[in-house]
């Protein structure tokens, strides 16, 4: 395992301090509890947004705490849900009195710290609503089971809710839109390489020169299916078809697509996936009206990429199109 | 005590993690359990309840992961059951047991068979139960439990998953023995040692 | 080698097509020869600026194609300098009767290539400028040699550049901006992993599990030297310390700052240099007061980085501020 | 025929790159007179000197990288200096290389021993002069030349690279043999093959 960092255990706060000194315009940085917060929160009748989730998924979350998207963001340590007295300080830095969303992946640990968190600050009388993003296609979903993987959606729900927020929509509407979002997005992940966790110090699984995994997460877990390396047209065929059923999405749909490096691979790789992927949504009389290309929900280093679609109407896009200022996703301003 | 025991097995449940989950748990436990004795050494607790709250808090707040919430709660529950107890029966160490079992099941709402540590902890109090009924002491009921805990954890293996990240796998899970459950059955084979 | 591409002989094209069909609005993709140019290209009476490059360091060049940019960037093969009629088509594709500038990174391909892009622009009336980028203190400059590899300061003197053309700066000035640029910037790169030129299918260079090399440049050339892998403060430190000392850079001097992904490097690793950086920087009396943290100038996925440091004034730092609008560089608009 | 070489020689060309420079000579150069093939077989030019321009174009067209300019020159000077010539005697022949040389010279600004191609095309081009003095054939005259640029071809082995990507190298580039060193030997020594 090779990484550019010093001891492993300093990797979250170091980098943290990267970001801290990079955008003191944008954010600030607070350490046990680790949160990374607007420097403006909170902000009196807006809704604040809290996300959080392991480490290792940079620029998600906090690379996207900023004017229109979040309020705060809390990093655990590498691939481990951060904790819940994190989140209620978080949550109570960026209360500005109309309440605050909590945007959860769907991952046992994620929920289960969130909702002590949602717990220990409605006892003081915040008022907190969570929604848990469920988007990954790959897992076969389930009463019985943990059910979906929260992915990519999170991303495009993270800047769509922090809109709403942001033209002082109220906490129930921001969390309907939350809510519709994950309803009408999908997504799935494929790797060509693994991941190492800086403390494990080794790859989290073994894949051989000319096999790809299937339907990975974002924590390095092998997939749903190990087989034969293919073509990027046959992987963005098989992707595409298992996300684009499962809605199902249909001709005249008008979808935001994200085609997101898992942190290992080249933007020229990216876009080459990108006109695959195009050419298969236009085959399908699915239009493309916005896309994110780049690495926005990774997995360290790993190599691969993963495919959102998210269904879109004139609401949502004018939310998409709305200014925002975080140090990963800036237009408008 | 657990501390040490978690450092020494951290690689062991870690890779156990890597197999069906996200190589972490051992990193979370040893992270957890060494903030509990650094915790503890600072607060001279009063009383057992107060002692095993302070594990709670500091489990809930280092450990992270799903394991934090549920070894978090799990003691805290253990916590109140023995409120105000200043030394403890046979009896009150499997009342214990079960609410902080209990407080899992609430939390992580899995049920027996889906491969989580559940698997592990709810053999145990059955067995710890039965001891006690036998009359057997501390030390007995322990070991019992500690016996069915090993014997549950070695069951999760051909479980297929339901519940947690190495549900994602689906029929990739099985074959593999469950994390959590390990670190279970550590939990109560320390306990033994330290009462033994 | 595993990519996510079909043949390796249609990466660059079929990455240009999924370019164009996201980035419609701001660019237009010419085949044969290959050019990205500006949509609302040529522009009358601004100095239009034409990079370029082997393909492989995405999003450099065609990513910094836009408003405050670059109006035209030619993509080589992979690694291979573009060829003179894609230089000459780009260049006749931006003229708008100012002139144009060619910024080219000093290596003898691409220096010849442009010389001869130069030389029939020039033939037809077309008044060209060209201006070379050797920013790479890893190599001993000398007048008998290649002399020093154009990297980092590349992505700088296109912003910085392209804003002064937007303000219809001459081209004179605006030629006297990137010498000066070039001639206050300094770069070093390493890397922790070779990458693979897709058509060659292997590994540039092979290297251990605990070497890395120091020194290299962005085409997969080994480094000047290899050596175990340190930690990244201390490789931070070797960096640093050789670029601070060669232009020199001293106490008081504020600087634009570059932590520059090679492709296979997460974010979390790069702003854990970036705070390294930072602290190496204060400590020497320097002032970071802009930077850029992320995957601009990328040697496939090739994992490793690169430092740059620009010694700045009022006026660049004026222009850095500029409304830019790029597929990969976006801001103020 | 030409063609053919350079795609037999492809990977050997693109290693010898890879070792010192960045691994895409053999590619650029396959990629280049794969394509003069299939432009001359397009168009039948009315002289050699015409041919040659196409060669020439096509290169500076297709190769990219140093090679390309400096072949593309090379055949470009070449062209020029046979102008209007219908057939070719063995001085036309030698006078040709002369001016495709100087080109290279002048576009490339290498002197002998900074390792690249001049490495191999100035011996050939002293080789074949002499043996022009001696009043040889073509046939011998490009032997003398092939065999002088496979020697200078060996000899940018222990050579310290001062032009093309290799200088950038410094001393790690001793022991290397140059990429186009051997393009140019290669270059030769099918020329001598077609006129044999
Ligand atoms: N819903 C649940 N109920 C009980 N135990 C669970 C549940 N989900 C996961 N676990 C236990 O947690 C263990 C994983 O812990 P850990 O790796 O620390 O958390 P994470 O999966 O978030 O990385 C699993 O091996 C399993 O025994
Ligand atoms: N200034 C120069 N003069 C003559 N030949 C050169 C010069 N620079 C490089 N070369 C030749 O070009 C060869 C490299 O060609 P190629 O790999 O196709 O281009 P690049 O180095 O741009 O990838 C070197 O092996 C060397 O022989
Ligand atoms: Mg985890
Ligand atoms: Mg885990
Ligand atoms: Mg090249
Ligand atoms: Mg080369």
């Amino acid at each position: 395992m090779k990484k550019l960092i010093n001891k492993p255990e300093d990797l979250v706060s170091e980098s943290l301090a990267g970001m801290a000194a990079a955008h003191s315009e944008l954010i600030k940085v607070n350490y046990n509890p680790n949160y990374i917060v607007r420097a403006n929160a909170p902000i009196q009748g807006k809704v604040g947004i809290v996300s959080g989730g392991g480490s290792g998924h940079e620029p998600m979350h906090g690379g996207l705490v900023g004017m229109g998207m979040l309020d705060a963001a809390c990093p655990g340590d590498v691939f481990t849900s951060p904790t819940p007295d994190q989140m209620e300080a978080a949550t109570k830095a960026v209360n500005g009195g109309a309440g605050v969303l909590h945007i959860v992946k769907n991952y046992t640990g994620d929920v289960m710290n969130f909702e002590m968190a949602a717990e220990l600050c409605q006892a003081e009388g915040i008022d907190v609503e969570a929604v848990v993003i469920n988007d990954d296609v790959a897992v076969k979903d389930s009463l019985y089971t943990a059910g979906r993987r929260g992915v990519g959606i999170t991303v495009l729900a993270e800047k769509l809710c922090g809109a709403a927020a942001e033209q002082k929509r109220d906490l129930k509407k921001v969390a309907d839109i939350c809510r519709q979002v994950n309803a009408n997005g999908r997504s799935m992940g494929m790797a060509l390489t693994s991941c190492a966790v800086p403390a494990a110090g080794k790859p989290t699984f073994d894949i051989g020169a000319d096999e790809m995994e299937i339907g990975i997460g974002i924590h390095g877990e092998p997939g749903r299916e190990r087989m034969p390396l293919k073509t990027a047209r046959e992987i963005v065929g098989m992707m595409s078809e298992a996300i684009i059923s499962d809605l199902p999405f249909q001709s005249g749909d008008s979808v935001i697509a994200m085609v997101n490096g898992m942190g290992g691979t080249p933007l020229i790789e990216l876009y080459l996936v990108f006109h695959e992927l195009n050419e298969v949504c236009k085959g399908k009389g699915i239009k493309i009206v916005r896309q994110l290309i780049g690495n926005y929900i990774t997995s360290l280093e790993m190599a691969g990429c993963s495919i959102t679609l998210l269904k879109t109407d004139d609401e949502l896009l004018k939310l998409w199109d709305a200014p925002v200022h975080t140090p990963a996703l800036r237009w408008g301003a | 005590m657990l501390q040490k025991v978690y450092a020494e097995n951290k690689t062991y449940l870690t890779e156990l993690d890597s197999a069906i989950g996200d190589a972490d748990h051992g990193i979370n436990m040893d992270r957890g359990f060494t903030n509990v004795c650094a915790d503890l050494s600072k607060t001279d607790a009063p009383d057992i309840s107060a002692l095993l709250k302070t594990v709670a808090m500091t489990l809930i707040r280092t450990v992270g992961g799903a394991a934090g919430p549920l070894y978090g709660t799990f003691f805290l529950r253990a916590s109140t059951a023995c409120a105000g107890k200043t030394e403890l029966q046979a009896a009150d160490l499997v009342a214990m047991f079960e609410a902080g079992l209990a407080g899992v099941l609430q939390r992580g709402k899995a049920e027996l068979n889906d491969k989580t540590m559940v698997d592990a902890l709810n053999p145990a109090l059955a067995a710890m139960k039965q001891a006690l009924g036998n009359g057997s002491d501390v030390k007995q009921i322990m070991q019992q439990g500690a016996a069915a805990a090993e014997e549950g954890m070695k069951n999760t293996i051909p479980m297929l998953a339901k519940k947690g990240r190495a549900s994602y796998l689906g029929e990739r899970s099985i074959g593999h023995q469950d994390p959590g459950a390990t670190s279970s059955y550590l939990l109560l084979k320390t306990a033994v040692d330290v009462w033994g």
